[in-house]
């Protein structure tokens, strides 16, 4: 992900909601990112705090990740991808590609490759707090 | 695409691709055939890996930009169901850099299934290449693709006779009362085995002689 | 099953199930490759009806129950999304009275998809019976689905190798390799094309012979 | 379908229902059949009519029919199944194996093969009204 252009974007979308809301001032938001979403959230941070200013010059950006979790059609087991035990060049390909996960994983529960992978995907904004 | 397995698709679509790229024509390979990929096993690349940077790089092979799942899946096999292939396509598809091409060489699955929808619903682009044998058994599944893709309007390129062991012409008349193109026979090549991963001697079979007369046909058609 | 398509599943099964219903065995054979059937070609049976009463009640073919989509098709292509597959599987599986049977044979399409994922999710009892060609681009996709089926541990009744040219070996070494069993080669027979269709003849084909010996040793093995 | 084994299961369901609600007597009860679902509503009703008795016996049995409804995937188009022009041979194999439209239908509007099919699945009971 390009984490310069994701924090204009998430700035931008914050300063239209303060606009809509009419708010002085914006306190905090909540930017949550799926834990799929190749995003390195040191930069994102950084990025975050440099392009701040005027009405969001003084919010706290809380950035929370969306878990990954993943169901078995043949049981109805489900589990986290957090904590699968996987060597991290896989966790690179699924973060990649989910749905390469049914070469490498397996139900914990009953060893079906057969699974859905929810959860985990996209960037958006949860909450914006603010002085009205 | 054919709808039918082991007519030569996959073998077709990457000599047809190396012979491109060898005329320095820009060319990319896209093995789409997700839970069965084939494509790297002739071109000997199961071992490349692309490189990530804001999307997929894909790596080069004898001059064509080259995409496979191959490179991810570590010889293991990829069970996917009809969504998953829809997913991993437009992802690939969005990811993929690939640059200003004159041709986008894709590899189709067997069957008339999702992959099939989905090219006819996103890549609204794409012209189809079909591929059969002589045998009954795969002109009654080719008979029925090419009258669905005549249905629905889709640009077909033609038709190609792969594995011929005789001169027979019944399939051309068929492919012509259908009212589609043609594009020639290829025979049964009984070096080609020993050619697969070999891009220099694959290039100088008769097979891929053929393709190359039938992929001059399709470039003289089209300009 | 196999993963690839062309290597002669279609023909391997149907041949084994006329073999079955010569030999007095009560055989069944259903085509689940509904996007692509090719079995009636075989059969010669496109323009069967099956009869509906309460259920569906499939015809009789050479003393074998047959049941195929290609009944309802009229030379139609069906184009389908994986979610229908899996639909049409448990809704003819559920309608179909094939009432009692010896074996129910069941071809199944190429890929590594919904289908076989249906199969060991739904159909518990299944035996696996796996073809390939002596081709690298069959065995690697077979090897695949080899080693994802030990992984599950699904019932492998063994590997055949189709469409032999030479006497190699080297299937049946890298299938040993995996810890399967090798069942037999199958030559490639010249004469099997102009067969399709005609049950008296295909019957006395090499083919059906080679297949008739592989049938055989499973049978055997199974009791 | 074995319509004389569908009055019974639907005499049996409304039995219970009668019991679990504490009706007294049972006035009127909505079955409802899906249009593709294989039921000759004539042998239905006269079967239903044969076999209610003790608290069902002055019962109104009502048969209404859930239509069938086409969704085009790669256009949003939705039309009725009732309303298609087909052959009744070929309705007929659709009322049997639904998905064996994508072989006969196409979308009105734009051509496509590629449609979801829902609706007119299943038997069930929509209501039951009686005296408590
Ligand atoms: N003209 C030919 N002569 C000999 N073998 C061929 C020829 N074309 C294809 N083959 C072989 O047939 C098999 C199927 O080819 P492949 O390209 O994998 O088909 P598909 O992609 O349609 O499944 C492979 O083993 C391939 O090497
Ligand atoms: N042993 C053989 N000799 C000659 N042709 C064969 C042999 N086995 C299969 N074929 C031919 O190969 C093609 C593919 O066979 P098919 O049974 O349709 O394969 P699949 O079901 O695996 O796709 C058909 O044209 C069939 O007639
Ligand atoms: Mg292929
Ligand atoms: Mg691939
Ligand atoms: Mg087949
Ligand atoms: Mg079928
Ligand atoms: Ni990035
Ligand atoms: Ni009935
Ligand atoms: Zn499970
Ligand atoms: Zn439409």
């Amino acid at each position: 992900m390009h984490e310069w252009a994701l924090a204009e974007a998430i700035i931008s979308a914050v300063s239209d909601v303060a606009e809509r809301e009419k708010l002085r001032e914006v306190n905090s938001v909540v930017v949550v990112i799926g834990e799929l979403q190749q995003v390195d959230r040191n930069i994102l941070r950084f990025a975050i705090e440099q392009l701040k200013q005027g009405k969001l010059a003084g919010a706290k950006f809380i950035i929370r990740t969306e878990r990954a979790v993943f169901t078995c059609r043949a049981c109805g087991y489900k589990w986290p991808f957090r904590g699968t035990n996987l060597p991290e060049e896989v966790r690179e390909i699924i973060h990649f590609i989910p749905e390469t996960s049914h070469a490498y994983v397996r139900c914990p529960a009953c060893g079906s490759p057969d699974f859905d992978l929810s959860g985990g995907r996209g960037v958006w904004i949860a909450s914006v707090r603010g002085e009205g | 695409m054919s709808g039918k397995g082991g007519v030569g698709k996959s073998l077709i679509a990457t000599t047809m691709a190396l012979l491109l790229a060898r005329d320095k024509f820009r060319v990319g390979l896209f093995d789409v055939d997700f839970t069965s990929p084939t494509t790297h096993v002739v071109l000997n690349a199961g071992g490349l890996k692309p490189i990530e940077e804001k999307g997929i790089v894909p790596p080069e092979v004898y001059g064509l930009k080259y995409m496979s799942l191959a490179f991810y899946l570590g010889g293991r096999a990829l069970p996917l169901r009809g969504q998953e292939l829809t997913n991993i396509l437009l992802e690939t598809l969005a990811y993929t850099i690939w640059g200003k091409l004159d041709a986008l060489i894709v590899d189709m699955p067997p069957g008339i299934s999702d992959l099939m929808l989905d090219m006819l619903k996103y890549v609204r682009r794409a012209e189809y290449l079909i591929v059969t044998t002589p045998s009954k058994m795969a002109f009654e599944t080719v008979r029925k693709l090419i009258m669905l893709l005549k249905d629905l309007g889709a640009p077909v390129l033609g038709v190609i006779e792969n594995m011929r062991f005789s001169d027979t012409e019944h399939i051309k008349r068929e492919v012509e009362t259908l009212g589609e193109r043609y594009l020639g026979g290829i025979g049964y090549d009984m070096r080609l085995e020993e050619s697969l991963g070999r891009l220099d001697n694959l290039l100088n079979t008769r097979f891929a002689a053929e393709v190359g007369a039938i992929l001059r046909k399709i470039v003289y058609l089209k300009t």
